[in-house]
């Protein structure tokens, strides 16, 4: 089994509605030492092992579905788990 | 897993395990006496959530009984997921309000998503295409960061769930008042539109006949709902809650269109939703109604949880199901319809002649109670009613008539307060011309909503003014349903009937019991002389914060008919020159 | 002329677009379910708007898998007019058939309410019948129609003319360039958050959108006129 | 400086329709291997150094607008950034 973590944001150089609302509402709820925030998501995923390389998978997981290249930046880590 | 011991039926009754579920002494008396026996852990559970007051009526029966119900166009008057009127050329028009209020203090948006959800539910259960929500909401005066969190994120769970199911939201109305700052009031409404030959009821007939369950699956959701929308709210409300109930509108799409699909195969017996007290109240009212009794065996139940016992599943409010009675042999042709959309039907149990509930979990009976004695034998109370001091003392007072030096100032005043101030910033984010029949959109007096193929139309609208029916319930409640049906005439309607929802506090205080009674009175004779009888509704009691209950807030949700298209008319001034009448006195 | 009305699970305007095709402008339409593996015999294509797989992950994200995408792919490629609105738009960017993509309102606020639009380019053949930088009324109903590119690909954009439609006065948005509807390069795919469908008859408060679809029509029928 | 990545899942027996849909959609894509997806929000914050403990205010904001208590869990990490 592989408990598989992707975090997927919006590129840099694209401006985060998301983020630049909840950056105004901490100011206004006082914490004006909050310079930037960026918005992005946080995935889980839990596959079974198979005879693919388990890297290649999530790759072309995150390529194809999970996040958009157009817009958006991803990275993952690979962690193997024990089934007890 | 932890595993969890349930209590023995004697430690049920020594240590009063039961009051923790809401039950009463008396109750848990009346319990034994129709079982012959102790009830067990689950069973307790079953009676808990269908006698409370959310699904019993216990408190409210006696003040329902007032309502008129009937009238020549009333296919369907209360006691179904929504009532039904005729409209003429074999098509009847189809709603219901609901309230959510208790899950949307606690988490807005879930809970004001759940409260549209679960009223769609009402009426596509019914076999109604559901054509138009609309909602009637009621917050504090949006000075708390607080209030106005919930008063977004309500806008927003609406807004979510309506807009994602493609329902368009075509009314509602908003009042904001200090009286619902902790017990916000959301009442959600949807109108559907059925022909004749295609109604259906939730009733269990036929012995032997299969009963199936699709949708999603059942997680530990909003267990016990029921009861804890029969509660005051207080500060543990919050960590009383388990797993609040989380909304899937795209679910609810799916097996909106399946299931109206479905309800053209003659191989179709009866459908009800999963609502409140979830598979308990769809299984024991549809055997009850029917005289029937239903066996299911909750290995069956699809699960989005591992180790759930039956007390979890049977009272888990998990969104988005729904329970079918279909005829032995055919569960093949009903499950292969639900699969085009992607959704399993499962068969969980079968009817029965017995007239029992019976419920199997690992190859052993875990509950065996009477349907009826859970759907139909609740007790009913006749609580005391007594007439407030304030009410007293309002009557002794002199009218008062404030003097207004600058007419201007006071008129900009009053646009600026919020309850009268336009409502856009909230419509705005409603879909409400999806569907492409929306003719009278919000912002005017009752939305009007075209029947496409015919020359017809429906009006709708809600309404009700708290503070008049605080000040003097029976006129109040006259009011909020004349308001209601100038809304519909002056879009170009006939009345046709009202679906209510009644907002009150807790109704073991006469003070609120009184309210409850008269405004009540108050409905019903408007009721008669508009001609526009009350066929579906809700009752919401125990609003009530630290002790404080809301204003008396009975909501009136009516729907009238324009024959012809050429009669709807809109509420603005529409050129220049044209003379302005004043009607009424 | 045939239409096909593409419906995906959590499709909502379906109803709407083929109504328009069908009754609004009496062609032909047909419904045809995402999983599907043909569209022989239609002549243009409708993505329309709703929440198709519940828009979960992103809009449009899992619907550009659908079995029915591949014929879409197809059709385009074969010239034919493929109309994308609102979630239609956004799949057809999911699927790379028009650049860029789509992020939340700037508002982050669903957003419904009639707009006015310029038509920017008339020379395609869902616009023809209007008037270059005519301003029309077309509503909108979305929560994310922000629509974004980078800069190579606005220029490429601009210099191809393939802006079709822009917001006019206030952006309801935050897209870039007031951005409303653009064009494949080709001239045959038309992606728009405003709702056409929406706005063809009187009744329900306007028929801007009509002459968009009659647009289509007409280009099909000299095209059609041309060949026979 | 600060940059803090707070993460927030919802909780574990609420239910993920986003997860589901994306499960389901994996699946038909061929990727059998995957058993489980669960969806949160992953978010990056640059925070200026103040007087404050940074890691009680990381907390509070998380408490009050970041994640929503009712329905979700979160965690954090915190990394002093030094600015060039
Ligand atoms: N205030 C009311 N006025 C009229 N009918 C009511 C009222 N409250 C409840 N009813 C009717 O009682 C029946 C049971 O209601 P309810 O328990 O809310 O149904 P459901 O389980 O579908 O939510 C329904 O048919 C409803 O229309």
């Amino acid at each position: 089994m592989y408990k598989v973590k992707v975090y997927v944001t919006l590129r840099e150089s694209v401006l985060d509605p998301q983020g630049t609302a909840v950056k105004k509402s901490l100011d206004t709820m006082g914490y004006q030492a909050v310079e930037d925030v960026r918005i992005g998501k946080y995935m889980e995923l839990t596959l079974e092992k198979t005879d693919r390389d388990v890297e290649e998978v999530v790759k072309e997981m995150c390529e194809r579905l999970l996040s958009n290249p157009v817009i958006e930046d991803y990275r993952y880590e690979i962690e193997e788990s024990v089934v007890l | 897993m932890q595993l969890k011991l349930e209590p023995s039926p004697e430690q049920i009754k020594s240590d009063k395990i039961y009051q923790e579920m809401g039950i009463s002494d008396e109750e848990f008396k009346r319990i034994e006496e129709i079982l012959g026996r102790l009830p067990n852990y689950t069973e307790t559970g079953l009676f808990s959530v269908m006698w409370s007051e959310h699904c019993s009526y216990k408190n409210s029966k006696p003040v329902l009984k007032k309502f008129p119900i009937s009238g020549e166009r009333v296919l369907q008057g209360p006691g179904e997921g929504a009532g039904i009127v005729d409209i003429g050329d074999n098509q009847a028009v189809v709603f219901k309000i609901e309230s959510h209020n208790h899950p949307s203090a606690i988490e807005p948006y879930q809970g004001a998503a759940t409260g549209v959800g679960g009223i769609i539910r009402d009426v596509f259960s019914m076999g109604a295409r559901p054509i138009a929500l609309l909602n009637s909401l009621r917050f504090g005066e949006l000075q708390s960061a607080r209030g106005k969190y919930l008063f977004e994120e309500v806008i927003a769970g609406i807004a979510g769930y309506g807009n994602c199911i493609g329902i368009p939201t075509v009314g509602g109305e908003i009042q904001f008042d200090p009286c619902y700052e902790g017990n916000p009031l959301v009442n959600a409404m949807c109108v559907g539109v059925i022909d004749h030959k295609d109604i259906k009821t939730g009733q269990a007939h036929g012995v032997g006949n299969t009963v199936m369950y699709v949708g999603a699956k059942t997680g530990r959701d909003g267990i016990h709902g029921a009861t804890f929308a029969s509660e005051e709210l207080n500060e543990q409300s919050e960590e009383k809650r388990p797993a609040v109930q989380v909304g899937d509108p795209f679910m609810e799409k799916l097996l909106l269109e399946a299931c109206l699909e479905v309800v053209q195969s003659d191989a179709l017996v009866g459908i009800q939703d999963m609502g409140a007290a979830g598979l308990t109240s769809s299984s024991a009212e549809m055997a009850s109604k029917a005289g029937s009794g239903i066996e299911m065996n909750l290995n069956l139940v699809p699960q989005r949880e591992t180790g759930m016992n039956p007390y979890e599943m049977m009272l888990s409010e998990s969104q988005e199901r729904m329970l079918l009675v279909v005829q032995k042999g055919r569960e093949q042709e009903i499950a292969s319809l639900f699969e085009k959309y992607g959704l399993e039907a499962v068969a969980v149990g079968h009817v029965t002649d017995d007239k029992m509930l019976r419920l199997t979990h690992n190859g052993e009976v875990v509950a065996e109670v009477p349907a009826d004695a859970l759907a139909e034998d609740a007790p009913v109370y006749h609580k005391p009613s007594k007439v407030p001091a304030y009410y007293q003392e309002f009557q002794a007072m002199d009218n008062e008539v404030p003097a207004v030096e600058n007419v201007s100032e006071t008129l900009l005043n009053l646009l600026k307060q919020p309850t009268i101030a336009s409502k856009e910033w909230v419509y705005d984010q409603y879909d409400y011309m999806v569907r492409t029949n929306t003719i009278v959109a919000p912002g005017s007096d009752a939305a009007l909503v075209r029947i496409r193929g015919t020359e017809k139309a429906l009006a709708m609208t809600t309404d009700c003014n708290s503070r008049y029916i605080y000040l003097d319930p029976e006129t109040g409640g006259k009011i909020a349903v004349a308001e209601a049906a100038r809304n519909v005439v002056c879009s170009g309607a006939e009345p046709l009937a009202i679906t209510d929802c009644l907002n009150f506090g807790n109704p073991e205080k006469p003070e609120i019991f009184w309210q409850l009674e008269k405004a009540a009175d108050g409905m019903s004779e408007a009721c008669r002389t508009f001609n526009s009888p009350v066929i579906s509704g809700n009752v919401s009691l125990y609003n009530e914060t630290n002790g404080t209950a809301v204003y008396p807030t009975p909501v009136i949700g009516m729907v009238g008919l324009v024959q012809n298209l050429k009669d709807a008319t809109t509420q603005e001034f529409k050129q220049a020159g044209d003379l302005i009448y004043l009607l009424g006195e | 002329m045939k239409f096909a009305v593409i419906v995906f699970p959590g499709s909502n305007c379906d109803v709407d677009m083929y109504h328009a095709a069908k009754d609004e402008l009496g062609e032909e339409a047909e419904y045809v379910w995402h999983d599907e593996t043909s569209l022989d015999g239609f002549d243009a294509v409708l993505l329309p708007g709703g929440f198709s797989f519940g828009d979960y992950l992103r809009t449009g994200a899992i619907a550009r898998f659908s079995p029915i995408m591949n014929e879409v792919v197809k059709a385009a490629q074969a010239g034919k007019p493929i109309l994308g609105v609102c979630n239609g738009f956004q799949v057809l960017l999911e699927a790379g058939l028009l650049p860029g993509g789509m992020r939340r309102n700037e508002s982050l606020k669903f957003i419904c309410r009639p707009v006015n639009l310029t038509v920017k380019n008339n020379e395609t053949m869902f616009t023809s019948l209007y008037n270059k930088d005519e301003v029309i009324q077309i509503p909108i109903a979305h929560g994310e129609g922000n629509y974004y590119c980078d800069e190579a690909t606005l220029a490429t954009l601009k210099k191809n003319n393939q802006i079709i439609f822009t917001y006019q006065g206030t952006n309801p948005n935050g897209s870039i360039e007031d951005i409303a509807g653009i064009i494949n390069k080709q001239g045959n795919v038309l992606g728009m958050m405003p709702h056409p469908e929406r706005a063809v008859d009187p009744l329900l408060g306007g028929a801007d959108g009509l002459k968009l679809f009659k647009s289509i029509v007409k280009q099909w029928r000299e095209t059609y006129a041309v060949k026979a």
